[in-house]
């Protein structure tokens, strides 16, 4: 892989709170290449979504952020929200999940556009139209000059997401963060969506981090896939190495939890993810996990290589070879 | 045969939509269930599926007469509810539960847990040791019976929805309606209370309505599965069937646009993507609903509305051209489909 | 839109009817007619308190009195005031004065609305940008003490403060206490006019003041945590534009909602400083009346009343409308 | 500006969906409250609804201990202790910590005995016309249609008059009618008053309470009762109230202060309750400090208008502190 674009070493967050601070993500380490779509799958609370925010300077002013985020080489963390100006929507560029809410309700779409457009190029009111109405036809919404002219309540959610994405390309940054960009639309309208993110990666050559709870938009999309849980990465690989090998028990819990055809009976996970005020020492999956050992809460496992891809186990060998013993 | 436990027969809900736009007040009808039929035998689960505005929830709640159906019959254990009075449904009630979506809004926050489970009880005035049935209740739905002595902030997600089905049991009904049970929760947490659904359904042999708009948990619970667009059942057939051979174009896309948690089927497969979303309610599309989206539509179709029939023994479509030959869809969206 | 505000015009009539003849029989009744009159004119007998009755329509059935009380009413409206009945006291015609009362309470009603929208906006903003810092907190505590303070309590303490303590520590007055003008002066003087509105208009202004700034710094607190806010930040525009093109915007959707209904707030707040500063506005008209029992100047001033509650309504909707694009009128 | 127009523009708020939910979703509520111990605790936080709570609760016991707090009666003169005149406009000093007034009565005294009979005029006005308020407001708010918007549509108009202009034509006007006076008296008794501030008080309530109903009423664990089939008598006094207790309590507070400075708006302007019966009330006070402004006598003024306006700004700080710890946005999370 030639050098990221996105590229994130022990990057951590943290919110004071009254009773504590919550350790929302505890060192993460996350390359991104160029024209690359990369997963970062995880449940309510496995600090997925807080990571990107934190990346963006979009948390609260309270928020502690620490380690390296670098984008193209230039360090993010430590920026002041002045210093980062340039780099939200030019270099990196995000969508949300609830495209409804994520627009402002009182402004016209194309003026949204056209205001992402002259934040950062120097580009004149009609021309910055005109590059408006072509966005939304990148992203495939019909009768771009007239729609261009409505407000966002007169779009569908599906129009609405697009409208995000024709916004957040308006700049053609290197990263494109998507935030769960279907969770909030039907399935059918969800495929649309991801076909003009995947349209985008490739015409475009954009780097996007797709982050996601649903595994099976992952297995669809993505290229390279990482698991989070509790603030931490336990698993990453590429996607058929995670789906085909996953080695950590939380992954292939993940898995397993599925509905799947022919499997008679679903296997959950026990228990509930940790409280961050106090996460349990050691690896946080120990507690729910079933294959854990004294070992196990000794100290934080670290990723490192493990087949195709990398795990944070320490008994990643003995269960490699219980599960290929069963 | 038996009876069925909820024999549902052209159900019709009309709302009359009052929409405050700021200062004015809109009105329209809205017909958000049309012509809904279908049968649940005891011990039994129907799923039922449809993306948003399909109507699948207001069938649910007219079943339960939550909201007054506008029309048709629903005969619960062979007892017409449509026009009963109010006192006679309500000792009905003791035998229909629900469980709703929210694990959040459906407790209420300032009651503990116990007193959730307990309600029934005292509702429909069930002598006993409430107590101890509210403990047996909670182990029923692996929770703790001390658990019943807290507030429902204090679970989780997963622990609330065990507290709305044990609220729900404890009155021993016959048939549950599921609102998406399992949506608001995390896919290894939903694992669990969709066991928990399988177990109960063998223990005490309760009927579910299952609705939800993930086709993989209602495949995998359900033994009949109707599929709803836009008010309308345009497939109903036994699980198996509409997963492996679906008639309708609309099941065929809903089916072709679940992801396949596995990215080499994923990358094989071909999809059919449906252009533009569900059209508004307030003005359906004339003769069949579905034919503004439909890669097969025919000038018949906006002309005709195709009615609900058996394409074969146990499998009714509604569509002109309903086709359960295995269909070869190209990238392209365009099909193929063996002659003869 | 035009539309909208045509037929809602039309609506006002009706409602503006119905209304008027709820306060017709409430001041009907209220004012008990034959026991003012005497009370007013203590050597009238009883054909001129009957005389007076039958030019009031204040006799037979109340819808009868209503349609002779709006006839002539209308008649008044076309011939400046001529039509309608002469006051209580002294028989004096009542358009001239009600004309002079509308205008200096208009004067300073615009005055202090303009000080206290604008300064209560101001604060609100100022609290919100910084949720939970010394200076949210001072606003919205001054903002709670000030909402605590009646206005004549305020206007009291002032009067007391300016007219009386201050001449007798530093000899001299700093601001007069009452009227528009000292008593006596003749003409128009704008120096002078303005020196006799400052404390009202202060203490109107402080009460719109605390009501704003409340109002500002919760709706605007509101729209700080909305997702779309993430969004501009994410687009890397400053944050100034931040705030002025998206928060303060959307924050305004409530605040003018609520601005144009609360109308009877200002007024109320009118009404009572202009009687503790003497002020011969329409509360000052409005009271005197009041107390006489007044049925012909009672009457008109109601209607004005009335008039502005509804206008405002219809100003609240046709703002909400223009500020919000989810709501169309038609 | 009026109180009533306070409790009308509560902005509403709606819940919105901040980036944090992902984080504090799961696992964060360890603590083991029940809801009323975590108001409690929200209550207790808020600084300006603590300092009330106990300058209130000395002012109760003042008034509750009257005889003894009070260092003369309502009526009696402090008579110069020679020619036995009564010693009218004394300024503060040890015998009158706040002066007296024309007739040389101590207004420190006074002041005590004025504020029982306008907390008495609050606390009976705003119970009756919450529950005038909220029950109007649930009916309202459960049945909808026609009657609700007939409720909002008068409520609409009332509450955009000017307070004080329809206070009085209210007043004079149920005055007149004589059926009533057996019933409230005169219309300048204590009880006239109260009657008043109810009419005045119960919409402000009604709205509020049918604002609460109206989302209430959509939440599933309603919807979860009314499956098992609960009344809806049950629904209301078993869900519907208790989850609106707070902005029921938050709607008690504010008609408590309109109605205490509603009254002394009234006794300003001279349409207040009689002074005659031996008992007197803070607005009678205040309205007696006019005649001592520009005789410059600033005790009369300065002593009781600060009492005035600190028991409202106590009592709104209360109401402001009950609101924080029922809002139901701040329940989850802790």
């Amino acid at each position: 892989m030639s050098d990221p674009v996105l590229s994130l070493r022990d990057f951590r967050v943290s919110f004071p709170t009254l009773n504590g601070t919550v350790q929302a993500v505890r060192g993460v380490d996350l390359d991104v290449g160029q024209g690359e779509m990369v997963g970062v799958v995880g449940e309510s609370g496995s600090g997925k979504s807080v990571t990107f925010l934190g990346l963006m300077g979009l948390l609260p002013k309270t928020t502690i952020i620490e380690g390296s985020a670098k984008i193209g080489g230039d360090e993010l963390v430590g920026r002041s929200s002045k210093e980062m100006r340039p780099v939200r929507g030019q270099r990196i560029a995000m969508i949300f999940q609830d495209p409804l809410s994520a627009l402002n309700p009182v402004h016209k779409i194309g003026r949204q556009i056209v205001e992402m457009i002259r934040a950062h190029q120097d580009m004149s009111k009609g021309d910055a139209n005109k590059r408006a109405v072509e966005l939304l036809d990148i992203v495939g919404i019909p009768q771009p000059d007239q729609r261009a002219m409505q407000y966002p309540h007169e779009f569908s959610g599906g129009m609405r997401q697009r409208v995000m994405i024709a916004m957040a390309i308006a700049n053609e940054p290197d990263v494109l963060i998507a935030d769960e960009p279907t969770t909030a639309l039907d399935v059918t309208v969800q495929a649309q969506i991801l076909e003009v993110m995947q349209r985008i990666q490739h015409e475009l050559n954009t780097a996007i981090v797709l982050i996601t709870h649903d595994l099976g938009v992952v297995a669809r999309v993505v290229d390279r896939v990482q698991v989070m849980y509790a603030g931490r990465a336990v698993e990453r690989g590429t996607v058929d190495g995670l789906f085909k090998h996953s080695i950590h028990p939380y992954t292939r819990g993940l898995m397993e939890s599925i509905p799947a055809l022919g499997r008679e009976r679903l296997v959950p996970i026990p228990g509930s993810p940790p409280n961050m005020l106090q996460p349990p020492p050691g690896c946080a999956f120990a507690p729910r996990c079933a294959h854990a050992r004294p070992i196990c809460t000794a100290e934080i496992p670290e990723l490192r290589p493990f087949g195709a891809g990398e795990t944070a186990c320490v008994r990643a060998d003995e269960l490699a070879e219980e599960y290929t013993n069963v | 045969m038996s009876e069925p436990v909820l024999e549902v027969t052209d159900l019709v809900k009309t709302f009359q939509v009052r929409r405050a736009r700021g200062v004015r007040v809109e009105k329209a009808s809205v017909q958000a269930v049309s012509g809904v039929s279908f049968k649940v035998d005891a011990g039994q689960t129907l799923g039922l599926v449809g993306e948003s505005g399909s109507g699948k929830t207001t069938v649910g709640r007219c079943v339960l007469r939550l909201l007054e159906p506008s029309g048709g019959s629903i005969r619960f254990k062979g007892q017409e509810l449509v026009g009963m009075h109010r006192n006679e449904l309500r000792g009905l009630r003791k035998q229909m539960q629900i469980v709703f979506q929210d694990p959040y809004a459906s407790l209420d926050p300032k009651r503990t847990v116990g007193a959730a489970i307990a309600e029934p009880f005292e509702i429909q005035g069930v002598a006993g040791d409430h107590g101890k049935m509210v403990g047996d209740l909670l182990e029923l739905v692996g929770l703790a019976p001390d658990h019943a002595g807290r507030f429902p902030h204090e679970f989780s997600g997963g622990q609330r929805q065990r507290i709305g089905i044990a609220r729900a049991l404890a009155l021993d009904p016959a048939l549950i309606v599921l609102d998406e049970p399992v949506s608001a929760l995390d896919v290894s947490i939903q694992a669990g209370v969709v066991n928990l659904l399988d177990d109960l359904q063998n223990e005490l042999g309760v009927a579910y309505v299952f609705i939800a708009h993930d086709l993989a948990v209602v495949r995998h619970i359900s033994d009949l599965v109707a599929v709803m667009y836009l008010g309308k059942l345009v497939e109903l057939a036994s699980a198996a069937e509409i997963y492996d051979r679906p008639a309708h174009p609309y099941t065929q896309a809903l089916l072709s646009a679940v992801p396949e948690p596995d990215p080499e089927i994923e990358r094989q497969r071909n999809r059919i993507v449906l252009e533009g979303e569900v059209p508004s309610p307030i003005n359906p599309p004339s003769g069949c609903r579905f034919r503004t989206r439909c890669p097969k539509a025919q000038a018949i179709c906006a002309e005709q509305e195709p009615l609900l029939v058996d394409e074969s023994p146990g499998h009714a479509v509604a569509c002109h051209f309903a086709d359960a030959t295995p269909v070869t869809v190209w990238q392209d969206g365009t099909f193929e489909r063996p002659v003869g | 839109m035009a539309r909208f505000v045509l037929r809602r015009l039309l609506w006002a009539i009706p409602t503006l009817l119905l209304v008027t003849f709820l306060v017709y029989i409430a001041i009907r009744i209220g004012t008990n007619p034959s026991e003012a009159y005497q009370r007013s004119n203590p050597r009238a007998n009883e054909a001129k308190i009957r005389e007076y009755e039958e030019l009031n329509n204040l006799t037979g059935s109340y819808l009868k009195g209503y349609w002779g009380w709006l006839t002539d009413f209308v008649k008044g409206l076309f011939d400046g005031g001529e039509s309608w009945q002469r006051s209580i006291k002294g028989r004096r015609p009542v358009w001239p004065e009600m004309k002079d009362a509308m205008a200096n309470s208009l004067r300073l009603g615009l005055a202090a609305s303009f000080v206290g929208i604008t300064v209560g906006l101001g604060l609100g903003i100022f609290a919100a940008l910084r949720p939970g810092s010394m200076r949210d907190t001072s606003v919205n505590t001054g903002a709670f003490i000030a909402f605590s303070i009646p206005p004549y309590v305020s206007a009291v303490l002032l009067q007391l403060l300016f007219a009386v303590m201050w001449s007798r520590w530093f000899g001299h007055t700093l601001l007069p206490t009452s009227g528009v003008y000292p008593p006596g002066h003749q003409g128009f003087d704008l120096w002078l006019m303005l020196k006799h509105m400052i404390l009202p208009v202060f203490v109107v202004a402080i009460q719109i003041i605390a009501v704003y700034a409340r109002y500002m710094r919760a709706s605007l607190l509101e729209v700080l945590n909305s997702d779309y806010m993430r969004t501009a930040r994410s687009k890397g525009i400053s944050e100034r534009r931040v705030l002025m093109t998206h928060a303060v915007r959307n924050s305004m959707i409530p605040v003018v909602t609520v601005a144009a209904i609360d109308i009877g707030g200002i007024l109320g707040g009118l009404i009572i400083t202009e009687r503790v500063f003497s002020y011969p506005g329409m509360g000052d008209f409005f009271l005197t009346a009041f107390g006489n029992g007044d049925f012909p100047q009672l009457m008109p001033f109601m209607v004005v009343i009335v008039t502005c509650v509804i206008m405002f309504n219809l100003l609240a909707d046709v703002s909400y409308a223009w500020l919000d694009p989810r709501i169309r009128l038609d | 500006m009026s109180q009533h127009q306070f409790v009308e523009g509560t902005l509403e708020y709606e819940h919105t969906h901040d980036g944090l939910d992902d984080v504090f979703a799961e696992g964060l509520t360890t603590d083991s409250m029940s809801p009323r111990q975590m108001a409690r605790r929200r209550y207790f936080k808020h600084k300006g609804a603590l300092i009330s709570t106990v300058l209130m609760a000395i002012m109760v016991l003042f008034v509750l201990f009257s005889p003894i707090t009070a260092r003369y009666g309502v009526n009696e003169a402090i008579f110069k202790a020679e020619a036995g005149r009564p010693n009218s406009y004394l300024s503060p000093r040890s015998e009158a910590w706040f002066g007296t007034d024309d007739i040389g009565r101590d207004i420190y005294s006074r002041m005590i005995y004025g504020l029982k009979v306008s907390l008495i005029i609050g606390i009976a006005a705003a119970l009756f016309a919450t529950i005038v308020g909220v029950t109007v407001g649930s009916i309202a708010g459960l049945r909808g249609g026609r009657f609700d918007d007939l409720l909002m549509r008068v409520t609409d108009i009332f509450l955009a008059f000017p307070f004080l202009v329809a206070l009085l034509v209210v007043r004079n006007f149920l005055g007149e009618l004589d059926f009533l006076t057996p019933i409230v008296g005169e219309r300048t008794s204590i009880r006239f008053i109260i009657l008043l501030f109810v009419i005045f008080g119960w919409m402000g309530v009604a709205r509020l309470v049918r604002g609460s109903v109206l989302a209430l009423k959509e939440r599933e664990f309603v919807e979860a009762a009314r499956a098992l089939g609960a009344s809806n008598f049950r629904i209301v006094f078993r869900h519907l109230l208790p989850n609106s207790i707070g902005p029921i309590l938050v709607a008690l507070t504010n008609t408590v202060v309109a109605a205490i400075i509603g009254e002394a708006t009234l006794s300003f302007f001279g349409f207040g309750p009689d002074a005659g019966s031996g008992d007197t009330s803070l607005g009678l006070l205040v309205s007696a400090a006019k005649g001592g402004v520009t005789a410059g006598f600033w005790w009369m003024v300065v002593f009781p208008c600060t009492l005035l306006c600190l028991v409202a700004l106590c009592i709104n700080f209360i109401g402001d502190g009950l609101r924080d710890a029922t809002d139901p946005k701040l329940v989850h999370g802790g």
